[in-house]
């Protein structure tokens, strides 16, 4: 009942070209970004856009390639939401919105290439990369905020040593770092009464008719996008939407600049 | 590059299999293909064969789930074991717990859910032979035994697939364009409406790039409305299938 | 209330040696079986009895044999009731009606040795046999159905050929032909009112008491059988199946007499 | 032929373990043996232990599934991780369910369900030591923990298993028969009706032999029922156990 | 209800100084051990203190060591709290109880070093001890009986004889007993009405408090120690329990002084 | 003796870290920290970092586990897979849910569980970083978390390990002694009444030794307190808590 006003409280207010906390449509809440968290990952962040926090960690491994790949790494995301972050999220597997969370996530990681995965090879074997996104506060935007942790913790990571006699990893001691050669980001357009929405809150998607998310790279391309929702866009916003994210992307991309200096 | 990969995917303007950079495979649909279910349908693309089956409106357990003001609609896409080469493990996997979900979202942009209230509308999809495009023709057929069953709907949905491919934007991408190509993009709309209800990118395109992409796509998809509502019109004629309003 | 209604209505019928779609007791449905339907399986096959309808694909690849038997491939049965054949079939791992299936079919095959397991060894790894049924539409006799499958996908089988120096199987490109020398056929009996049927529908089987599947091999010698159900068949009832099944596996054997042709 | 199989496993007309064709091994039979459970025995061919306990007639969850006019019989059969010498691994295995299934079916031929309308009666088996025939010792079992539970019944079932083994019809294959012998058929009946309420082959038979196999069954059925009557009466005067109403 | 009423008329008596069998607070049950009771297995032994009965089995193959220990032998101790043994156990996999049955039991023999787990190399392999707990028969003190079953069987276990030639396990040819040096032996003081038991019944288990499980060596030194239930003792109380599992460790390890002669 | 292993762990009375026997590692405390959760909190033992959230009392399903008389507890304590050197994998282990029951169990003898029957209070915990005594740090942020969801409660939970390391008892072993010391012993009191309400122990100490570390323990719960006391009185001086009992 309470949620339900709640949600047509935000329609009514988005039909008016208002939003609760008074920013404008296209504007994201503060963006923070912190790395190095987590001291036994080989990378972490852990990304605020306002009271949304995620945390992302990278963990690398030896294992095999794909076979069609022999000397290429081998990236896995991972995402977890975990029960701490909202009274709607239950323990147990990843659901069908972490799993879309993971997927999105790791198709704007793969598909920019961001990663130079061809000189990941160590004999037989390759580097396993695994990105575990861990949602601790679920206030809104989580695809956004997860893409943007998962990017930074990999900014942030260097592959370890590995001692060939021992055939043993040694954690903790950096070798290099892991070569990043793009930064993919990925945008959400929120779509509430027919209006396109940037950075939706929790509160703002129980009104949230559809959403489309477009992650570009550094040149603005498109790299990877994903309609979610049982909503629709029309051909127009969906034009608007990658006009937006091209557009924010860039902004957001100064932010990581830091990251490897 | 892959290994195995063929020097080019398009020779003299025509792609491998023979096809113009905008031309579709064979298409092929038919309603009404399993008696136990409420409603199936078939769809092919070439050598993509997805079936449905549609269940339902029927009882939602356990009730705590129901939503008191309109039906649900759950969607299992699901991909025979024989399929594709690699054999299909049986069981649910990260991307096809995604497929399902996409397609569970666009079916119920059409589907007039206020009518069954507390209900579940159950949609399940095969996919019995993989040469992608197996999201879009899942959904080709789900909205085809959606209109079989009698479910009341405010439009249909058709879907497919465009690609690049050598540096070319092609529609529906077929074969080895699909291992070797640059990009995918399934989209899928509402025919009358042209309202997007599915769409998704793997690979780089440029937002020039993408408007063309987009403008191809929606003259595949009015091609695969086509199709559709000759399967709808063939069932016409045996019986009275005055439930399906958006014919 | 509709069910059991239907349920009793067919015991009566029975009990008055009558079957409401007017089949003799012995007398089968159409069968109609046709191969090579999914074309990246090694063999396959789809199978109509009635309006049952079964899909069994077989998909092959190298793996370890059993210790044992290690230069034998190895068989494995797996059957679907993916819930597009019926309002009562869930999503989910195989339920115990899946599994006998699985296993009667399995035994049906293994048994009668129809496959020459014996040279189906490639260097220390052997041809895995995957059999999948996948059945499609559900109007009874699901046993007799899915073992009809089987074989004939079984039948339709080629093997692919395998790249020795890239340590690839060429899928697509088919070497020879699956070494298969008998053809089991299962047939099963049901009981409903005291009286035996065969090719029960689903409406007779809501008021079936017991079934025997027996499986016979060209020469008609039994190779496997199953009791199912929770009533109980009498010593001259079961001698009455078999007859049944070796009389009804000839016929049906010659169905499939064009597969290899 | 599987490696390291013997020459021969009858010689002479005697079998590897000194048994005549048509002779079973040891059988033992006790009722009463956990305190917990509503009703529980052991049944044992040889090395072939079997234990099962009965709780119930029970409430059944969740409502659901509860069956208005009779009971509901559940079952699981289980192996001991170190019953055999493979371990095997705790959980469920398809050929458990299998089994599972087979003897929930036995049984609900004989408990008159319909006196507990709604409510289920679960019969659990542990197999302690396999050496073949599992399913028959624990069907043995099961229905001795039943009758211990004051369960009501029509008959008691009876099962053991008969074998090819050389090329002769072997009564209650074990050991080394049971890994290179040529058929295992196990069955049960309900002793005083003469009823067929388990029946499995693997392997082949003729007609002709399977006939014979059935008649040596029945024999063996018979001389298990005779150890389950004595493990019956032994309780018997001890207590008053009118409820079993099959003796 | 009647539960209840149990609950409190245990209460009730244990606070006026009384136990419902009339034993001492600090009187075990009458302890019975048989060993050698599945002949298929390495090791096995059936305990029972009072009507509760445990069996435990230990079997043994052949497997990959810890990296940090490459010549050793891997224990991994599982109980099954199989429904056969109370209507509150559930079919499925082991559930928090079991788990924590199966870990104080682990910590006991880990700790104690009471198997010599450094001659259990072969070649590039080692022995996996795998002991695995049935509990069939459930009156309470499930922890102490099924810690006397582990270390029961593992005193009954013979190394089977491995063929190198042939690289197979010969079970059923036992070549050496397998290397134990201690015998640890768990004792856990349960707390009722402020008091503390030993060997509860499932009856005073109704009305347990806490409990505090203390494992011992020959010794007489602490191996392990487990504080369950959502009560709590008070220092001097662990001091206490302390002092009892020493005694009584020494009299319960008598009992196993036969296994090995 | 693992490989790898430092020769001495103890050197001129002082640890490889430079930390005294009886000396702790830097802790901090925060409460609050999280937006959406009831109550929440941080705690952290040097490199070991837990963070806790409280959601309830809230309706517990399904009905049938709910207790009459007062509320549940539900306890998860899970490990960041990027925690630890060696990646966790996501999912429940042994482990987990041993502790999960043991920080369960320790929890429900502080809150006053008869003020909410029916209930559940939901007590979440993650480790972000793990270097040793990740129960502990779990149930000191744990208490926090139920005090700052305004839960009542008899008193708070402070929690500690000591350990033998070199021969010697020493206070919240850590780093290189948590792999190759000989005893991990992790206790948890109520500070203000003395109760014991976690005790665990790995490793042989004798009976003499044990008391040592017990003593040492009072004196580690005793600091961890002071800590947990300020982080809440840091939020007393922010807002109204007299729900919080215990201050």
């Amino acid at each position: 009942m309470l949620f339900e006003t709640s949600e047509n409280y935000v329609r009514k207010l988005v039909a008016d070209g208002l939003r609760i906390d008074r920013r404008g449509f296209e504007d994201f809440r503060e963006i923070k970004v912190e790395t190095g968290v987590a001291p036994k990952a080989e990378g972490s962040a852990r990304v605020t856009i306002g009271n949304t926090q995620v945390l992302a960690g990278v963990k690398m491994s030896l294992g095999d390639p794909y076979p069609d790949t022999p000397n290429e790494g081998v990236l896995i995301v991972n995402t977890e939401l975990v029960p701490i972050a909202s009274p709607t999220f239950e323990p147990g597997p990843p659901d069908e919105n972490a799993i879309e969370i993971s997927r999105v996530v790791d198709r704007g990681i793969r598909e920019s290439k961001c990663i130079e995965l061809e000189g990941l090879g160590v004999g037989e074997k390759v580097w396993i990369i695994n990105v575990d996104i861990h949602v601790l506060d679920h206030d809104g935007n989580l695809i956004d905020a997860s893409a943007l942790g998962a990017i930074s913790a990999l900014l942030d990571a260097k592959i370890p040593k590995y001692d060939e006699n021992e055939e043993k990893i040694l954690y903790g001691e950096p070798d290099r770092p892991l070569p990043v050669r793009d930064i993919p980001v990925a945008v959400t357009s929120g779509k509430i009464s027919g209006k396109m929405l940037l950075d939706t809150t929790l509160e703002e998607e129980s009104a949230l008719d559809a959403r489309l998310t477009v992650t570009t790279n550094k040149n603005g391309e498109i790299v990877a996008m994903q309609k979610g929702g049982s909503g629709f866009f029309t051909f127009e916003e969906v034009e608007r939407a990658v006009e937006l994210s091209v557009e924010k992307g860039k902004e957001i991309r100064k932010i990581l600049g830091g990251i490897r200096d | 590059m892959k290994a195995g990969a063929p020097e080019r995917l398009i020779v003299d303007g025509k792609r491998l299999d023979g096809r113009a950079l905008d031309e579709m495979r064979e298409i092929e649909a038919r309603i009404g293909i399993f008696k136990r279910a409420d409603g199936s349908a078939m769809f092919r693309f070439g050598n993509t064969h997805a079936v449905a089956a549609v269940y339902g409106p029927r009882e939602l357990h356990p009730k705590f789930i129901r939503d008191p003001k309109k039906a649900l609609i759950r969607c299992r896409y699901n991909m025979a074991p024989f399929s594709s080469y690699e054999r299909i493990r049986p069981g649910v996997s990260r991307r096809s717990v995604e497929i399902s979900k996409i397609l569970k979202e666009a079916l119920s942009q059409v589907v007039v859910l206020e009518e069954f209230p507390k209900a579940t509308i159950d949609v399940f999809v095969e996919i019995l032979q993989a040469d992608a495009s197996t999201r879009c023709a899942a959904l080709n057929a789900a909205v085809l035994a959606l209109a079989d069953a009698g479910i009341p709907m405010t439009d249909l949905i058709s879907s497919c697939a465009v690609g690049k491919v050598d540096g070319e934007i092609v529609l529906d991408v077929a074969g080895v364009e699909d291992n070797y190509g640059e990009v995918d993009m399934p989209i899928a709309v509402t025919p009358r409406d042209g309202k997007v209800v599915l769409l998704q990118i793997d690979g780089i395109l440029t937002v020039e790039e993408f408007r063309k992409a987009l403008q191809l796509a929606k003259k595949g998809c009015q091609k695969v409305y086509e199709v559709q509502k000759s399967a709808l019109l063939e069932k016409y004629s045996e019986e009275d299938v005055n439930a399906v309003r958006d014919e």
